[in-house]
Parts: C-alpha cells; structure tokens; sequence
C-alpha cells in the first residue's frame, strides 16, 4: 500500500441558502485520506455527512454554496473545469448514495442505467467499445457485486428487485470501471442487519481486490469499527475527533464520542445511557464557540467564547475539545 | 396482461358510467315542462298534427318504456328523428361527426408537442428572460377560455392581419368526395393536394384557438414536474456518476417528467370537446358540437343525447388511449397495475 | 404461575394474493406475555412481526388461532371489540412522523383517548393532556404546539403519552425507535422503562435490533417467515443462542467493543435473503440460507421444542 | 427544558401570521390577492362605482351609440349607446356570485361524499359514491353543464345549478384519494383502535389535513367556474338580458367586429383579469402549502 495522499480537504465550508436565512452547514471540515485507505464519518441524523459527499463531487442543490479547498490528487475539486469535473466524476471518484430505492431512476431498466455510466468512464478514457462490451462489462459488474441471474437483473426495471438487491446495484454502477475513490454514503443501513452485514463484506472484499480508497459515511458506530482503518467523527457539521479506528474505539477523547459510544446499546446488556440531553444544532444559528457545548456537560465559559481547534490527543489522533484532556 | 385486464375493467365501468348518464339526461328531458312535439311543430300546427308526433315519438307512453325503447334502437345505431332537421340523427352525425373529430385531433396533436416543447424549453433556461416570457405566455394561456381565444384570433387574423382564412373548412367551391368526412385525410387519399392544403390553413386558427388553454397547462406541468424531478437523488447521482447534461436532460430526466403531463392528456381532450361547442359556432365549422349546441337551444333531445352518448364514448376511447400512453412510458404502470 | 396478560395460541394471518394463494404473514404463532413484562419479538422486515401486533389490536381478523386477553377471546377486529379492551390494549407505531396528526395541537391529540376512556382510569392517573406530557418528561408547554415542531424523540414520547392516556394493561411498540438516533433513542427508551415499573405494563416490543433487546426484554423471540424460531429468556438467550438464525442475526451485528465481539458466534456468516412470503420454501422455512441444512430441513417443518427450562428451539439440530 | 423563547412557536396566531408573509413574499400571488380584493368590491360597489349604472339595464341612448373608447366611455359603447364599462362592472356581479354560489354548495358536498368513501374504502357506500361520481364524469364537464341548462329554463339560477351539479365530482375525486391515502396513517389507525367514531375521523381528524390542497383548488376552480359560467352565457344560458354578463357581451359583440372591436376586447379582457387574479392567488397558496409540507 503506497502512502501517497489521494484527497485533502481544506476548511470546506458549506452554506444552504434557504428560506429562513443562510444555513452555515459545514464548518472548516478538514481530512485528508491516502490511497487505499479506508476513513469512516461518523454522525447522527443531520450532521453533514451526505452534505460533504456531495460536495466533494460537487453535486451540491442549487440553493447550495460551498467554500474551500478540495485537492483531489493536487488537483482543486471546486476550481475544475466543466471537463476536468466530469472526467474526475466518470473515472475517478464515484459516489453510492444512501437511498437505493430512490437513486435508481424508476422508469429505465438496470441495463440502460449502469450502460449510461460505463459509456461514459470509456468516452472519457478515450477507449473505443462496442455496445456488447458495455454489456459484458455491466453483467460482470453485476455478478460481481453477487446478484443472481445478471442477465434478469440487467433487463429489469429498479421496482422490481428488492432493497438489498438495490442497494448492490448501486454499488455495481460504481465500481463497473476502475475508480480511485469510493464514496459510500450509508451503505445497506436502510436494510436488515443480515443483509448488511453482507453489503459491508461486499465492499471490504471490492476494496481490497480493487485497491480503492473508501469513505464511509454511516450513524452506526459498530458499522466503522468493523470496516475501517480510520475515523471522522461529525457534529452539526464539524469534525470533532479523527483519528485511527482502534485507537480512538479504545480511547474516545472528545465528550460527544463518549456520549454516543455510551448510548448504543450493548450486547454485553449494561443498560442503556441516559442519552444527550439537547437537539441537534440549528445551522441557522450556530452556537459561537464550539457546536456542542450546549448539550455538553463539561463546558465551561471558553467553550462559549472559542471555538476548539483540532488537536494532536495521541498517535495520530486529533480531538476539536477544549476538555479533551479530562 | 394485468395492464390489459386493467383496462378492460375500466373502460366496461366506463360504459356503464354512460348508460348511468344517459338515464338522467332522459329523465331530466322527460321531466322538463314542455312539450316536444309541440315544440318541433311550433305553435300553429294543429292539434292532430301535435298528437300524431307524440304518438310516433312514443311520448304517450310511461317514461321507462321510452327509455328501453331509445337504448334498443340506440344500439341498432338509431338515435332517432331529429326535432331541428327533421332528419335521422344518425345521418346528422354521420355528416358532422367527422369535421368535429379532425378539429379534435388536430387541436390536440398541437397542444401535445407545443406545450411539453415549451415546458422543456422554459426548463432548459430555467431563471432566464425567456423563462419567464414562456412563463407569461403559459399564464395567459391557462386564464383565457378558448372561446375568447377564438373570438380574438378571428380579431386579429382575420380583420387586422388577414393572412389565415377565419370561416369554414375549406375555400368556397373547392371540395373532395369523403371517404372518412375528414377533408385533409380525404384529400391526401385522393390525391388532391391543393385541397389538403387549403383545407389544412382553415384548420389552422380554430385548431390553435381550441388548443390554447391546454397547451398552457401542458407547459406548466411539463416544467413543474421537471424542475421538481431535477433535484431527485437518481438525476443527483447520474450527475455525480459523469453523465453528460445533454443524455441526463433529455433522457433521465424528461421521460419520468412527461408523465404527469401524459396522464392529463385524456381530461384535456375531454375539454377540447367540450370548447368546440364554442369555437365551432364562431368559426362556422359546421362540426358535431355546433350541431350539438343548437340542438341544445332547440331542445331537440334525441340529438343532445345522441351527441352526448357519442362524445362519452369518444371520451372514453381517449382515456384507453391515453392509459396505453402512459403504460408504455412509465414501466411502472405497464408491469405492476392491478397489484 | 399467574395467568399471562395476553396469549396467542396458533395464530394465523393469511392475506389473499393472487388466484387463491396467500401470503401468510403470520403462520402459527404462540406466545404469552405476563404482567410487567417486556417481550421482544425480533425478526427481519418481512419477517410478520408487525403482523402479529396489527392482529393482536384487531386491525386484521386473525385467520385461525386464539387471542386471549386475561383468559378472555378476543379474536375479533377492533370493531367488534368493547371499548374497555380498546383502551387496556394500546399501540405505538413505528414512524413518528405519521403517528400524530399534523393539523391538530398535541392538547388535542392527547384529548381524545381521554375523552373516550373517561371511565378505565382510577384516581391519580394522570387525567390533563399536560399531565400526561409531564408524565413522558415533556414540558406541558408542548400542549399547545402541533406536532411538525417537535422533533422526532418528542413526538415520539407524545406518541406513547398517547397509548398511555387510557391506562393500558399492554402496550404494543412497533419498532419505536427504529427511526430514531441512538442518542435521542435511549432517551425514548429509559422513559419506556420508567413508565412500566411505575404502571406495571407489559410490553411487546416489536424491533429488528437484537442489543437493544438485549438491555430492554425480559423475553426475546425470534420470527422468521410468520414463524417463531426461538424463545428465551434474554440472558439464556444471549449467552446460549441455538436457532441458526439466531447465530446468523448475531453475529451480523456490528458492535463497538470487543466484549461484545466476544459474545458473537463466529461459524456462521449471513447469506441469501429472506424470502417473499407467498412462496414460503417447504419444510423448514429457513433451510435455503441455513449451513447446517440436511435432507430433512428440506422436507420437514422442526415442531417447537423446549430444549431447557423456557428455552424453546424450532429446530432438527436439537 | 430551555424552549421558552419559543413559546408560540406553532400555535395558531403565529402560524397565521407566518403563512401570511410567506405569501406576501410571493409578489405574484400579491398581485393575485390585490386583483380578487379589487374585483370583490368593484362587484359590492358596482353602483358606485360605475359610471353610468343605469346602463346594466334596458336603457337606450343612440345618440351615443357605437362610439369608440374615449374618457367618457373607457370601454366604449354598445349599439344600445349603453357604456361598456359600466356594464362589466355590473357582469362581475352574476360572475362572482355564480362562482361563489357553485363553490360554496358543491365543495362542501362533495368534500364530505369523497371523504366518506374513501374512509369506507372496498364498502358498498364506497362503490355508491364512486359510481355515482363516475357517471358525472363520464363526459366533460362543460358538455353537462350545457346539456342540463339548455334542458332547464335558460336563466341564472339554472346555470348555477347546472355548474353545480358537474362540480361537486372533482372534489369527491380529490377528497376520495385523499382519504385513501390518509387511511394508512397511522394516527387515523390510532384514532380507530381507540375507538373514535366514524364522524370523529372523518370530521376531526381527516378533514383539517384535506383543507389546503381544497383551498388551493377552490381558489383556482373559482377561475375555471367563472370560465364556465361566461361559455353558458356566450351561448345565451345564463343571465339574460338586459343584465349585463360577460359572456353575452363577448357573443352579442362578436357580430360588430372587427369595426366595433371594444364590444368584444374588453369583456374578454375582463374575464381574463378575473380568472388571472384567482389563479395567482391560488398558486401562492399551493407554494405555500407545499413548502410547509416539505418542513
């Protein structure tokens, strides 16, 4: 595994302009992930970990703006091109979103979608192909993924195939053609823990075959700590610690990841936390100091004031706290 | 096919939503003071004369043996004497019907392509001047009754910028033999090309006037729907897999988008119907609706209810139609109705 | 032994489908639930668990077997049922969203169980819709807000101050949590707790989350295909799971330390997916995604076995 | 709990308020609102408003007769010599009144038939109504409308009720699929299982979440009614003369064009203004309603 740095973001800011006023969603979010490499995001409902995927690939609503620097192997995402971004979107980066259901275009079949992907990555390689190719690679693209009968599935329409079988067809359209990055927003959540558990062994197995970098979004702790080699975790569209997956498993620093380790339930049966008292922050207002002081119990007065920096805590390890030495 | 028995199912409730129909126009006509006979006659006839009518048109009897003596012979294709000509109704049909129905279909084929053209043109600039004067257009489209359109047209085109003929459907004296009544079919068929033509301009203003109101809706679901399905997360991720904006825009994009806009289709030809009453009396276009109107004001009720039957029907062939449209569009229609 | 709160026997739930086959929701399900107990019924989605729980408030007419309530048959559909049992069986359904009326105040979402059922409380219970409020944890200001601006744990707690209002013998909780984040859920869930050692309730608890059952259940059961596999109670449960099934759904279950991994089983791994309950696979229903599957799995559908003191295995391994 | 500065947050008052300046945002629903408003009291006015209101009735004055728009007669003359103006100024009356009258009587009916059978959906009082309304539907509206007046006595009050009686269909439809759909939520479920009677959801818990879609479609039927109404009176079934309808005036005019073209214009203009109004104000409610949903 070579160590070469495939994607830093820089203080990405995002801002939704809505109806009541500028929604300030992402705030500095700063990563970086080196080739092969698997990073988990972890958050709960509305912490701006579909917001950041989609920036990245800059498919942001129209009512959306987003700021700083994303440097796709030293190349800046945000000053592309029409041309370079469409040629980093067909053979570069690609992204499965979280729904299947309503990510597959309900009234073309499986076959005419996943052939619109793969035509395009072999335009912009510049390869030439016939329309058999298309097909052969899209069903091997299919049977990859482990679905049965390709040949059915390639000619059916999206309804008519069950969740997970979905949920593998996003994934087929993404890795069909060699991609560097693998974004994967919720993959197999919606869906039974049995048929989710085969989904994450699906995409263990495709990146350590492929040698593709991966993001994983998810709200499932358990679901990182099984899959990944390294962790961001969100709050109200910050970073609050990153750091490696045992490492920070082992050692949570800052109050909310010990809050939210705290309340998942246990197999071992110790009863459930008290849960974080609070709401999620409104990204109307933000709080001044750090997002998560008002649900916080170890806040003080500086917590209100500055904002917290992302800090070294340990090896490799980086808390955004004010108390993290607590 | 489910999509066929679905079908089927509907249109047998159809017909019998018809017949349903049929019974109340016939009582609400034999319920109405005055006397028909008396009426077609007019007031000097003799009483004699007045009660021979009553007794040929079966006026004498009780109203439920009128009506299954008028739904026998209806499906023996007689609808009756009518009370204005004096003549078969079924001949009058015959004669009227056909003009109605190009008028129709013209009129429709108009408002089809122009209105999800222009639905997809003020989509595709979206937020720009003509947007919004595509917007305007529709607005006014929608709010103007055709009959008004009509009436301004003949205004405009006909008095102030004369350049499309305003009355009837063809020149005085140019003509063809009918083969189907429908004159630029006619022509085509028999290979007189300068009367197709003629025939096709007189079409031109009554068509469009007809066609106006629902070419505006056309347009404003086209682009609603559009503008609400561009923000679906499939176009969201069909842009971040690479596609190009040209195949997302007018494949992924405008296929889900048209059928909302399709499913109205069959409603909107009932309307184009129900406007020619109007449009036709104003541009002379001696079709079935002008018959149908005067025959309404003439109180002529065998003709009324021959032309309502006729246009339930014609109603209801539109909705097949239009179900078959959609079904082959949408796969969803087509693979899962009747579950 | 006390005599259970409620008892299934046998209960079935076909639906007609297509040209005279059915889709048999629930197919022979037998369970008893005692007072102040928690049982939770797991399964996967298509499983039949909300079935059970949609029959046993009577919106669907059970097609075979017995619903007893207090020894009493109430096999019917709610219509048929006395207002009293309406009242002393209640429900939480799963999305808050869709559970409170939006174009109506929570004062007067609270208000019409408490009209209806003016006369099934005894003094104390709380009788306000503000009281009843208080009573989930929430402010009484929320009484006059509508549901839209509320978050999804507080409606939810408005949801269960509901089910609660007429003082319930029994609530039924459809997946209450499923649509919540676990901080907001183990609210939820600590508030459920407080609520049955105050009113002595039982619960179905009706969820696809083993952990959660894990810390919440006195009784686990597990569903597979309108059928239960396993019963236990929840410690025998956890530490001695012997349904494959129940292997298969635990060591899905992706879990934060490494205690936990340690409860896992680790010789089975999940495959295939549940299939569609119109064409059930003969015998028993699990053979086509189980390893350990034999001619005889294929043929014959197990009998329900009690394998220890109220360890019952619906198995031929056993 | 630390909620106190949003104390009224979503209570009635407030919400009131906020759903006004969400509409007031909108300028073309403003525009729509300020129209309807206008066109409300010119109607209740019209008598003082008009500049001539004599001339709604059987009044003849031929030496002002066909004169073109001017400042004393904006709109022109008749060949009665009767004001133009004057006279759509009195037509808004039996326009409005026809529409309000329709409105009023069929959405009401036809809210509650669609709710009822779809509350009872698969009943027989469902296949009832559903049939019945199938049978009102089974030909365009305006083709009934005419057909039922033209059987009638051609006047005002049998226009009305030939409108009202194709009308009440649309909102059994619309009330219908609503009902349907609320069915499946489950605080309806919840309300049934407690034991609500039929009245109690159909009244207190379905009807106040099918108002806004029913409001927003009375506003933008109020236009398609008023369309209606003046194509009955373009074919002489509605008000009859010497009460002005616009309608009649655009008929009776059209046999002067194109010298006398303000007898037909302006009466078309009018129509148009009133029906633009409407519709304005309706699509800001459905903006309105549909962002508020989205929340």
């Amino acid at each position: 595994m070579s160590s070469e740095v495939l994607l830093e973001v820089k203080d990405l800011n995002v801002y939704y302009r809505v109806y009541e006023g500028l929604m300030h969603v992402l705030d500095d979010v700063s990563f970086s992930l080196v080739e092969g490499e698997r990073l988990g995001l972890v958050g709960e409902t509305g912490c701006g970990k579909t917001t950041t995927f989609r920036a990245l690939l800059r498919v942001l609503d129209s009512n959306a703006s987003s700021k700083g620097d994303i440097l796709y192997k030293g190349c800046n995402v945000n000053k592309m091109s029409q041309t370079e971004l469409l040629n980093t979107r067909r053979t570069e980066m690609s992204m499965i979103f979280q729904d299947p259901t309503s990510s597959l275009n309900p009234v073309f079949t499986v076959g005419e979608q996943i052939s619109s992907v793969i035509r395009a990555n072999l335009q912009a390689k510049g390869i030439n192909y016939s329309e058999n190719d298309i097909k052969d690679i899209a069903l091997k693209a299919l049977s990859d993924v482990l679905l049965p009968d390709p040949e059915r599935i390639f000619d059916s329409y999206p309804f008519q195939l069950s969740g997970g079988m979905r949920q593998r067809i996003c994934i087929a359209m993404s890795v069909a053609t060699e991609r560097k990055l693998l974004l994967a927003d919720e993959p197999g959540t919606s869906l039974d823990v049995t048929i989710q558990a085969q989904i994450l062994g699906l995409l263990n197995n495709l990146v350590k075959t492929t040698g593709m970098s991966v993001i994983l979004a998810t709200h499932s702790l358990g679901v990182v700590r099984e899959t990944t080699d390294r962790v961001c975790i969100m709050y109200g569209g910050e970073i609050v610690e990153i750091g490696p997956t045992r490492s920070l498993f082992a050692n949570p620093s800052h109050p909310y990841t010990r809050a939210l380790l705290a309340c998942v339930p246990k197999l071992t049966g110790e009863g459930i936390a008290e849960g974080i008292p609070g709401e999620m922050v409104s990204y109307l207002n933000p709080p001044k100091g750090c997002r998560f002081q008002p649900r916080c119990s170890f806040c003080n007065e500086d917590c209100n004031r500055t904002k917290p920096k992302l800090t070294l805590y340990e090896d490799d390890h980086y808390v955004a706290c004010h108390k993290a030495d607590l | 096919m489910e999509i066929f028995r679905f079908i089927c199912k509907r249109t047998l409730w159809s017909l019998v939503a018809l017949v349903g129909l049929s019974i109340i126009i016939f009582t609400l006509s034999r319920v109405v003071p005055g006397d028909p006979a008396r009426m077609a006659l007019g007031p000097r006839a003799t009483e004699e004369a007045v009660e021979a009518l009553r007794i040929e048109l079966k006026l004498d009897q009780p109203i439920i043996y009128q009506y299954f003596h008028w739904i026998a012979s209806v499906l023996k294709g007689d609808f009756g004497l009518s009370l204005m000509t004096m003549r078969s109704v079924t001949d009058d049909i015959k004669i009227y019907l056909p003009a109605t129905l190009e008028l129709v279909i013209v009129a429709a084929i108009i408002q089809c392509v122009f209105g999800i053209l222009l639905g997809v043109l003020a989509t595709a600039s979206q937020g720009s001047y003509m947007d919004y004067f595509l917007r305007i257009i529709a607005y006014i489209g929608v709010v103007t009754p055709s009959f008004v359109f009509a009436v301004l047209f003949m205004l405009l085109f006909g008095y102030k910028l004369p350049i499309l003929p305003v009355l009837g459907r063809t020149s005085v004296g140019l003509g063809v033999q009918p083969i189907t009544g429908m004159i630029v079919v006619d022509s085509i068929l028999r290979c007189d090309f300068p009367v197709a033509v003629d025939a096709f301009v007189h079409l031109l203003l009554p068509a469009t006037a007809l066609a106006m109101n629902g070419m505006a809706q056309l347009a404003r679901i086209t682009r609603s729907s559009m503008i609400d399905n561009s923000e679906r997360d499939y176009i969201v991720m069909e842009t971040a897999q690479g596609l190009s904006k040209k195949e997302i825009f007018f494949k992924y994009l405008l296929r889900p988008s048209v059928i909302p806009a399709v499913s109205v289709l069959a409603l909107q030809i009932g309307a184009l119907f129900a406007n020619a009453f109007l449009v036709e009396s104003i541009f002379n276009w001696p079709g079935l609706s002008r018959y149908g109107v005067e025959a309404m004001l003439f109180k002529d009720l065998n003709a009324v209810s021959a032309v309502i039957c006729i246009v339930g029907f014609v109603f209801i062939i539109a909705n097949i139609f239009v179900d078959i449209l959609v079904a082959i569009i949408d796969p969803r229609v087509r693979l899962k109705a009747g579950e | 032994m006390d005599i259970p709160i409620l008892k299934l026997s046998m209960l079935k739930k076909y639906f007609p489908y297509k040209k005279g086959s059915f889709v048999k929701a629930v197919d022979g399900v037998s369970l008893e639930i005692f007072r102040g107990e928690t049982l939770g019924l797991v399964g996967e989605s298509g499983s039949g668990k909300s079935t059970v729980a949609y029959t046993i408030v009577g919106m669907y007419e059970p097609t075979k077997g017995q619903i007893l309530y207090n020894d009493q048959d109430i096999s019917s559909l709610y219509k048929f049922r006395s207002n009293e049992i309406k009242g002393k069986i209640r429900i939480v359904f799963q999305d808050p969203n869709s559970s409170l009326n939006p174009r109506r105040t929570i004062r007067q979402i609270l208000f019409t169980p408490l009209k209806l059922h003016k006369n099934d409380r005894y003094k104390g219970f709380p009788a306000s819709p503000e009281a009843l409020l208080e009573e989930v944890g929430l402010s009484s200001i929320y009484a006059y807000r509508f549901s839209r601006s509320l978050s999804g744990g507080e409606r939810q707690l408005v949801a269960i101050a509901h089910a609660i209002a007429t003082n319930p013998d029994l609530v039924l909780l459809d997946e209450p949590t499923s649509a919540l984040d676990v901080s907001i859920q183990a609210k939820v869930i600590n508030r459920l707790m407080d609520l049955q050692n105050r009113y002595k309730l039982s619960y179905l608890f009706i969820t696809h989350d083993l952990s959660l059952m894990r810390n919440v259940a006195h009784r686990v059961a597990i569903m597979y295909l309108g059928k239960i596999c396993e019963i236990a109670r929840t410690k025998e449960f956890f530490e001695k799971p012997l349904h494959p099934y129940t292997q298969m759904l635990l060591s899905s279950i992706p879990v934060v330390t490494d205690e936990e991994e340690q409860l896992k089983p680790k010789k089975i791994t999940s495959r295939g997916e549940i299939p569609s309950p119109v064409n059930i696979p003969p015998g028993c229903s699990f053979h086509l995604r189980c390893p350990f599957a034999t001619d005889q799995c294929k043929k014959l559908d197990p009998d329900m076995k009690e394998l220890e003191a109220h360890h019952y295995v619906r198995c031929h391994l056993y | 709990m630390n909620d106190k500065r949003c104390d009224n947050f979503g209570s009635f008052s407030d919400k009131t308020r906020r759903a006004w300046y969400r509409l007031s945002k909108n300028k073309l629903s403003v525009v729509g609102f300020v129209g309807v408003v206008v066109i409300v009291l010119a109607a209740i006015f019209a008598p003082f408003i008009a500049p001539y209101p004599t001339h709604a009735g059987k009044v003849v004055d031929f030496l002002n007769a066909n004169q073109p728009p001017s400042l004393a007669h904006l709109c022109g003359t008749d060949p009665m010599g009767r004001d133009v103006f004057s006279r759509i100024i009195f037509a808004l009356r039996s326009t409005l009144l026809m529409g309000v009258v329709v409105l009023s009587i069929s959405v009401p009916f036809g809210t509650t038939m669609g709710l009822i059978a779809g509350y009872f959906q698969g009943s027989l009082i469902d296949s009832l109504i559903t049939r019945l309304t199938d049978i009102f539907l089974a030909v365009p509206p305006l083709i009934l409308a005419l057909s039922v007046a033209a059987l009638l006595k051609p006047n005002l009050m049998n226009a009305m009720l030939a409108i009202t009686i194709t009308w009440w269909t649309w909102y059994a439809r619309l009330a219908y699929g609503m009902a349907v759909t609320l069915n499946r939520e489950y605080y309806v479920r919840s309300a049934q299982l407690l034991g609500a009677s039929w009245m109690h959801i159909i009244f207190k818990e379905m009807l106040p979440n099918c108002l806004s879609p029913i409001l927003t479609k009375m506003t933008l039927d109020m236009g398609i009614v008023i369309m209606t109404a003046a194509a009955l009176s373009f074919v002489g079934l509605g008000e009859q003369p010497p009460t002005p309808a616009l309608g009649t005036m655009i008929s009776d005019g059209a046999k002067y064009m194109p010298t006398q073209w303000w007898l037909t214009v302006f009466p078309a203009l009018a129509i148009m203004i009133i029906v633009l109004s409407f519709n304005l104000l309706g699509d800001g409610f459905r903006d309105l309603f549909s962002t508020e949903e989205k929340q």
